[in-house]
């Protein structure tokens, strides 16, 4: 073999396919300046892109074509936990580490399942970082949670609202939506009359924009906090105005300040024409964890890689990716930002701790 | 084929050109033929019978007049212009009206509604309206039924829904396919009276009808069709007067 | 004409309607119509045009549910039964507006007719035994010798939406042949025909009472026709009952000839 | 008849020899997801194709067969020969239960009726949290169990065995001419006595039954199941391997799995294109293939005069 | 009290759109019985059409809705000349799979041009809320409410007052006939699924530019729009009003008082209730007899 393949499965059709896409665009940025420096084990590294709608079987497909077929040393994805969760089993089998940059269920790193690896924030960790920020300076007595009705928003709910209420922050009101809601006066109508200071969303960009705008358009005030790809060019444009000081939660944002982090910002955005988001960041670390696993093992050997994996130590525009024995990564730093002119400041940052 | 020979068409024919003239038809549905060289003359004014056994190919032949079949070959000609395979509304529009088998009203509109719509391509709407008052005069029981969906009328009054309709549209010539079909026999006098009427008022009639005594009643001239093909053409007196002539043909 | 008493075995008829009247919103379609068919009869349902004669006909097979009245059929209370509950009892029939199967051939409609006869449990639909064989066997049999009678040999195989009006008339009484019928009910058999198919057609409706079915009520504006078959009759109008009585008494009822048959029966 | 019988046997027996021919898993892979396409197009077939009337909510069963499967295995540890059947029964339950319900209604009011129950049991799975897991869905299905490929594949064979056959009697017998009689004219089979709700009840619990089955096997075969078993596009996806096929046919849903399957992996090679060609290789089918593979075929032979049945629909797909 | 009389206010403007959405399918599914799956794909097209036009031809709102009907118009012309009417007159079965391959293909394809990102479509007005009492509510609501309100009408009218209206529902119940009253039926046909591709462009835009415009937006738009037709009955425009009305108040109570993590439910299950009850929908009747 002349190439050193890895397999990428990922939404590129279907509800998720933008934040796909996204994951898509960092790992073939990754793949790109790894190749200019000569590749890994002296061979450039090819990138196997399979789509696998978010759908567990579709999924899995990929997953049997990429091993059978392309023989990658490899996998990263599959974007959904649910389809991530489908290709454990089959990574697990054929005995190929996977690597997840994005999937966030608590549930994935909870199986032993020793070929997998979450190069991502859980919701557990993210709500342990900021909640007590977000409490603390944000004076907030009351919240409204409001997420997305999927594995992830409704995570991020429990999680963000446990240890708020840990910290004496009452609970309002918890609602969720379906994924594609496009209008949210009822929800919001509610929320109204909950009366909370504060408002957390678990959603993502499009729902989120549009959650965002019509909260305006109600004249609601009070302050909105979330978890989601919101610190992006794109969201900030979707929801115009509406988006002024809201604050989000994010495992990455373009505009943290650190060397690593602007020559990342500065490749991308001379390759894609747009800054980074959180699912760009995502598909890059994965990519450049993966790849430096497979120059440590020094060579692809399935079981090397694996325990290479277990022994990263990364560094990523935004911190340092490492992981627990259960393969869930640590170290690197959280953000939460704060939406001003248009642009996301950064208002804390904290580095997410390995769970107990 | 048979043993009756094919009469000349001159022999029976009244003088001057025919208004509409078929020559060596020939239809076929998908592979299978089903008319094999058709040829008639109808002329202005006259009323015409075309008779014959189940399945001979009298439908198919004023379907294909009437443009809802395409010729294979032959030709067809209205007032000297050739018709054949022009769509059906234009063959409407040109002053041919055909009044299907099996009735074809529109089940989901009222009476009235498929009454007005006989007469899509008239514009004026007082015109429909006087037409309208013609149709539910000739056709009493329909102006009972005028706000009846036809999906929900009696088979006759079906039957006699789709002639009202036929005839909204002020044809030149007026092709009915079975228009006694399901009606009572005094109904079915009546209808065939409307038919002499319209007929006297200048109207062309060529006429597929089952019941060989009213066809012949009406129609000066009768075609007989055998398996797709004409076998004879006389005056209607002469074939009514020999029944056994006629059963010869229509036996099947 | 054949000269059967009303009811030859005396007592119950085969199917008697009491006092059935239909309405439709304001339309009275049909009022308090009452006749019967006794074993051995062929029976004519007649009259003008929207008399009710098909409304009849749809609630006697539990089409309809009558708005009042009764029917029995074998002596049983069938008002209101489901169609193929009815049918199940023997009472068969055809309708006025052309009913096949247009995309079977001629003959799988025939032998689709067979369905009562060859009703069978799920077991033996995927387990089926020498039983189950032979009746099918037997019902394919039997398909082709109805088609045959019927005169439509030359179309055995020919799907039905190639038949032309006449002949799916005829396959529609072949089709409800085939499920046996005690009685068999027919509505316009014979539209479609001509005079001449017609005379034909009623020749092999009388060859069929005793043998195939036991008897017959039909519809139809072909008075050669039902006159030439017809025991007995029953004629209606603006769905009351006008007149009943054996052919020559109806066609000389002035009332009849007034409302139905009009001048050239006079 | 006999034909259909013997192409049916003839690609039985290719399939059983193909374990012995083909080691690469990724093909085996293929072909297992064939079958067990196979099974579920078979069934939806039985409906489409038999009781004439348009399921969009087959799914339905699919998916109460998947997650019946899936809660035996995760919660009371059955093995799948065990948890398989049960599976098709409770989907047939299904299929009664909805069956009452939908098979009063026809044309375009089944055809949305029945996609409603569909989504309705997606929307419970989503969000009846404590027994479905919600949209986490259930993990590790009879983990632990089967590894080769072999195995799967010769238990879906041995289940497309099974169906076909049952569908095969069916079809073919009076019970299907009678839902046949039901499809092409309510108003005939009523008046030769057939009980139309009835007969149309067979061929719709047949056919839950047997997607059930597919269901089942699919959540040991996959191991994971979640809510999106019962989304439209899987349902769209059967679709078209029903009607590519031929619908009304027992061989045209097997071909048309097979190609489908085959179709959407030859075309993971064009990457963003895929989809997109794969709409059009749709349409173009119904426009040049107006009856699917075996209509077309059906029509050659006529044309050949090779059969003596006139319509290509007519063909296969009664007595 | 006054949380229900928002609730309601929420639920009529979404019911208007509901009903505007599924306008299109009205005709072509509920009049032409073209079980149309590409319905949500045309209503994603007039929003992404809406966004190109007024973004890249710098149009303004009112501008670019009508070069989306002209545009969307001469499309679903197309679509049904050199598709739908070459597999009409075979039943169901092959538009179902025409439309599906259709629709896949359109998201696609539309995937490949403008990306898998949301889409902002110039609004007509600027956005602000207005307070009735106790309701709130925006201008461009109210705006869209009107022109959907209209577009109703005029859709009712076009059907039920004109020529070409009867002369659609004489095709559609038999187009024999139709053709031998002098109806162009082929031009019928094709006037019709414009008509309706034009509708649901319209609405697709009109929406976009409150929401968003995007590629996969199609689905849940097509699976709605079926249930409010086949709620209304089949092709009847008081019955689409009434069905979009019913599911949008019943969506919103439902998510005012229990919950609204799964409204999507609502809708199906007044689907099967109100068939249950009336297996014609609430406002078309049966002309059919035995
Ligand atoms: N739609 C059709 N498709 C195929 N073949 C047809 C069709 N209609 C009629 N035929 C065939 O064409 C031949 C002529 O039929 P046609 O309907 O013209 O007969 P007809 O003389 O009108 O008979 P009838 O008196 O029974 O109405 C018949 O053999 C018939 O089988
Ligand atoms: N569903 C219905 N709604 C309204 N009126 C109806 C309905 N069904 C039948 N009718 C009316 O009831 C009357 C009787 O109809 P029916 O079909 O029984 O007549 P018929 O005696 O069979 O006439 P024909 O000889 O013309 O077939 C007709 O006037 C018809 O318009
Ligand atoms: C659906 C997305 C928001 C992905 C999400 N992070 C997950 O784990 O499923
Ligand atoms: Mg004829
Ligand atoms: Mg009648």
């Amino acid at each position: 073999q002349d190439s050193v393949k890895i397999g990428l499965v990922e939404p590129l059709t279907g509800s998720v396919a933008y934040n796909g896409k996204s994951v898509v665009e960092g790992a073939k940025l990754a793949v790109e300046q790894i190749n200019a420096k000569g590749g890994v084990l002296g061979k450039p590294v090819e990138l196997v892109i399979e789509d696998g709608q978010c759908a567990p079987a579709n999924s899995v497909n990929a997953v049997e074509k990429l091993v059978q077929k392309d023989k990658v040393a490899v996998l990263v994805g599959a974007f959904c936990s649910s389809a991530t969760a489908a290709i454990m089993p089959v990574a697990q089998k054929y005995k190929i580490p996977l690597v997840t940059g994005v999937s966030s269920s608590a549930a994935l790193t909870e199986q032993n399942n020793p070929w997998f690896f979450r190069a991502a924030e859980t919701d557990a960790l993210m709500a342990k970082a900021f909640a007590k920020i977000l409490a603390n300076d944000l004076k907030l007595k009351s919240v409204a949670y409001v997420g997305v009705n999927d594995d992830w928003g409704r995570g991020g709910v429990e999680e963000f609202s446990r240890d708020l209420s840990a910290l004496g922050v009452k609970t309002a009101m918890t609602e969720y939506f379906d994924h594609g809601t496009t209008d949210f006066f009822t929800l919001l109508t509610k929320l109204r009359a909950a009366k909370p200071d504060g408002i957390f969303v678990a959603a993502e960009t499009q729902d989120g924009s549009i959650l965002v705008k019509q909260l305006q358009e109600m004249g609601l005030q009070s302050k909105v906090f979330g978890v989601g790809s919101w610190a992006t060019a794109d969201f900030i444009n979707l929801t115009g105005d509406a988006a002024e000081g809201i604050y989000a939660a994010v495992p990455y944002v373009s505009s943290v300040e650190n060397p690593a982090n602007q020559d990342f910002v500065k490749a991308y955005e001379g390759k894609y024409k747009v800054k980074p988001g959180k699912y760009g960041a995502a598909g890059y670390n994965a990519l450049n964890i993966t790849a430096q696993a497979i120059a440590r093992a020094g060579g692809t050997d399935a079981e090397a890689i694996r325990k290479a994996l277990a022994q990263t130590d990364y560094k990523a525009p935004n911190g340092n990716y490492r992981f627990t024995a259960k393969g869930q990564a640590y170290g690197f730093d959280a953000v939460l930002v704060r939406i001003e002119g248009a642009t996301p400041k950064v208002v804390a940052s904290a580095p997410v701790e390995a769970p107990q | 084929m048979s043993t009756i020979t094919m009469d000349a068409p001159d022999r029976t024919a009244t003088a001057g050109d025919p208004v509409l003239r078929v020559q060596d038809l020939h239809v076929a549905y998908g592979s299978t033929a089903a008319l094999h060289g058709i040829s008639l003359d109808v002329h202005a004014g006259e009323t015409v019978a075309l008779i014959g056994a189940n399945g001979a190919g009298k439908s198919t032949t004023l379907r294909a007049i009437s443009g809802l079949l395409k010729a294979r070959s032959g030709s067809i000609d209205w007032n000297g212009k050739p018709i054949a395979n022009r769509p059906p509304e234009e063959i409407v529009a040109a002053g041919i009206a055909h009044c299907p088998e099996e009735r074809h009203v529109w089940p989901g509109m009222t009476v009235e509604e498929n009454i007005a719509l006989g007469a899509y391509l008239c514009r004026s709407k007082d015109e429909v309206r006087t037409r309208m008052g013609m149709a539910f005069h000739r056709f009493p029981r329909l102006r009972e039924r005028a706000r009846q969906m036809a999906g929900t009328l009696s088979g006759g009054e079906q039957q006699m829904l789709a002639i009202a309709r036929a005839l909204m549209s002020e044809p030149r010539l007026l092709m009915l396919d079975e228009p006694s079909l399901g009606l009572s026999p005094r109904m079915a006098e009546e209808v065939f009276e409307v038919v002499r009427a319209i007929n006297a008022h200048g109207v062309t009639v060529l006429l597929v009808e089952q019941n060989i005594h009213n066809a012949l009643a009406v129609a000066s001239r009768a075609y007989v069709v055998q398996t797709g093909r004409i076998t004879t053409a006389r005056p209607s007196a002469e074939l009514r007067d020999d029944p056994e002539l006629l059963k010869a043909y229509l036996g099947g | 004409m054949t000269a059967l008493p009303t009811q030859r075995h005396g007592g119950e008829p085969l199917l008697r309607a009491e006092n059935l009247t239909m309405r439709f919103g304001g339309i009275t379609a049909v009022k308090q119509v009452g006749f019967s068919v006794g074993p051995g009869e062929i029976v004519g349902l007649i009259g003008p045009n929207g008399a009710g004669k098909t409304t009849c006909f749809n609630m006697l097979t539990g089409f309809y549910t009558p708005t009042e009245g009764r029917v029995f059929f074998k002596g049983a209370d069938v008002t209101s039964h489901k169609p193929h509950a009815i049918a199940r009892l023997g009472l068969i029939r055809s309708f006025q507006k052309t009913n096949v199967m247009k995309r079977l051939t001629v003959f799988e409609n025939v032998l689709t007719g067979h369905y009562l006869e060859g009703r069978q449990s799920l077991l033996a639909t995927f387990f089926p035994g020498e039983r189950v064989r032979r009746a099918e066997r037997e019902a394919r049999e039997s398909a082709a010798a109805v088609v045959e009678t019927m005169g439509l040999a030359r179309r055995m195989n020919a799907p039905a939406h190639l038949l032309s009006c006449g002949e799916l008339r005829l396959l529609e009484v072949a089709v409800a042949l085939a499920a046996k019928p005690t009685l068999l009910m027919l509505d316009e058999p014979a539209a479609g025909l001509n005079s001449h198919e017609a005379l034909l057609f009623g020749e092999t409706l009388k060859t069929l009472i005793g043998k195939v079915v036991q008897s017959l009520l039909i519809v139809e504006h072909n008075m050669e026709l039902v006159m030439g078959v017809c025991d007995r009759i029953v004629v209606l109008n603006f769905g009351q009952m006008l007149a009943e009585g054996e052919p020559r008494e109806i066609l000389n009822n002035p009332k009849v000839a007034e409302a139905y048959l009009g001048k050239a029966a006079a | 008849m006999t034909l259909e019988r013997n192409v049916l046997l003839g690609l039985g027996v290719l399939a059983a020899l193909l374990p012995f021919a083909v080691t690469d898993q990724y093909l085996l892979h293929l072909a297992v997801m064939a079958l067990f396409y196979a099974i579920l197009a078979n069934s939806l077939n039985l409906v489409v194709g038999y009781v004439g009337e348009f399921s969009l909510g087959h799914t339905a069963f699919l998916g109460t067969g998947a997650y019946t499967a899936a809660l035996l295995s995760v919660n009371a540890g059955w093995p799948m020969w065990a948890a398989v059947p049960a599976a098709g029964l409770v989907a047939a339950l299904f299929g009664l239960g909805i069956g009452a319900i939908t098979l009063r209604l026809q044309g375009p009011y089944f055809v949305i009726v029945t996609l409603s129950f569909a989504e309705v049991l997606r929307i419970i799975a989503n969000n009846w949290i404590g027994v479905t897991n919600g949209p986490m869905g259930l993990a590790g299905v009879g983990q632990g169990g089967i590894a080769d490929k072999r195995v799967f594949f010769a238990i879906v064979l041995g289940l497309a065995a099974l169906t076909f056959y049952l569908s095969y009697r069916f079809v073919y017998s009076n019970a299907g001419r009678a839902a046949v009689a039901v499809r092409e004219n309510r108003y005939v089979a009523q008046s030769i006595g057939v009980n139309p709700f009835g007969s149309a009840m067979q061929a719709f619990v047949l056919g839950a039954f047997m997607a059930g089955l597919a269901g089942g096997f699919y959540a040991f075969y996959i191991s994971f199941v979640g809510p999106e078993v019962f989304r439209f596009s899987f349902m769209a996806t059967i679709i078209i391997m029903v009607l590519m096929g031929g619908k009304g046919t027992l061989v045209g849903p097997v071909v048309g799995a097979v190609i489908v399957t085959l179709l959407e992996e030859y075309l993971r090679e064009l990457q963003e294109l895929r989809l997109s060609l794969f709409g059009l290789i749709v349409m173009a089918i119904v426009l040049f293939l107006p009856n699917g593979l075996m209509g077309f075929i059906a029509r050659r032979r006529e044309q050949r005069g090779d059969a003596p049945s006139l319509s290509p629909a007519i063909e296969e797909r009664t007595v | 009290m006054d949380l229900f009389l928002q609730f309601l206010a929420n639920g009529l403007v979404v019911g208007v759109f509901y009903a505007l959405s599924a306008l299109g399918l009205t005709l072509i599914f509920g009049l032409m019985r073209v079980v149309n799956f590409a319905h949500g794909e045309f209503y994603m097209l007039g929003g992404v059409v809406g966004w190109f036009v007024t973004t890249y031809l710098g149009l303004d709102f009112f501008s670019g809705l009508v070069l989306v009907a002209l545009v969307m118009g001469s499309f679903g012309w197309a679509v049904d000349r050199f598709l739908i009417e070459r597999v009409r007159g075979q039943g169901e079965e092959p538009g179902i799979l025409l439309t599906i391959g259709l629709s896949i293909f359109l998201v696609n394809i539309t995937l490949l041009a403008v990306g898998p990102a949301p889409l902002k479509v110039a609004r007509a007005i600027t956005e602000g809320p207005i307070f009735l009492g106790p309701v709130t509510i925006t201008k461009m609501r109210l705006l869209a409410m009107v022109i959907g309100v209209a577009l109703i009408f005029a859709a009712h009218a076009i059907i039920h007052r004109t020529r070409l209206g009867s002369a659609m529902r004489a095709t559609f119940q038999d187009p024999m006939a139709a053709s031998l009253a002098g109806i162009r039926t082929k031009q019928v046909y094709a006037a019709t699924f414009a008509l309706g591709c034009t509708l649901s462009a319209l609405s697709g835009m009109l929406l976009a530019s409150i929401y968003s415009a995007q590629a996969s937006v199609g689905g849940l738009v097509s699976l709605k729009s079926f249930v409010v037709v086949i709620l209304g009955g089949m092709g009847s425009f008081p019955g689409a009003i009434a069905g979009g009305l019913l599911l949008g108040v019943a969506e919103a109570l439902w998510g005012g008082y229990v919950a609204t993590g799964m409204v999507d439910i609502i809708g199906f299950l007044l689907v099967i209730l109100i068939l249950v009850l009336r297996p014609q929908g609430l406002f078309s009747i049966r002309a059919e007899r035995a």
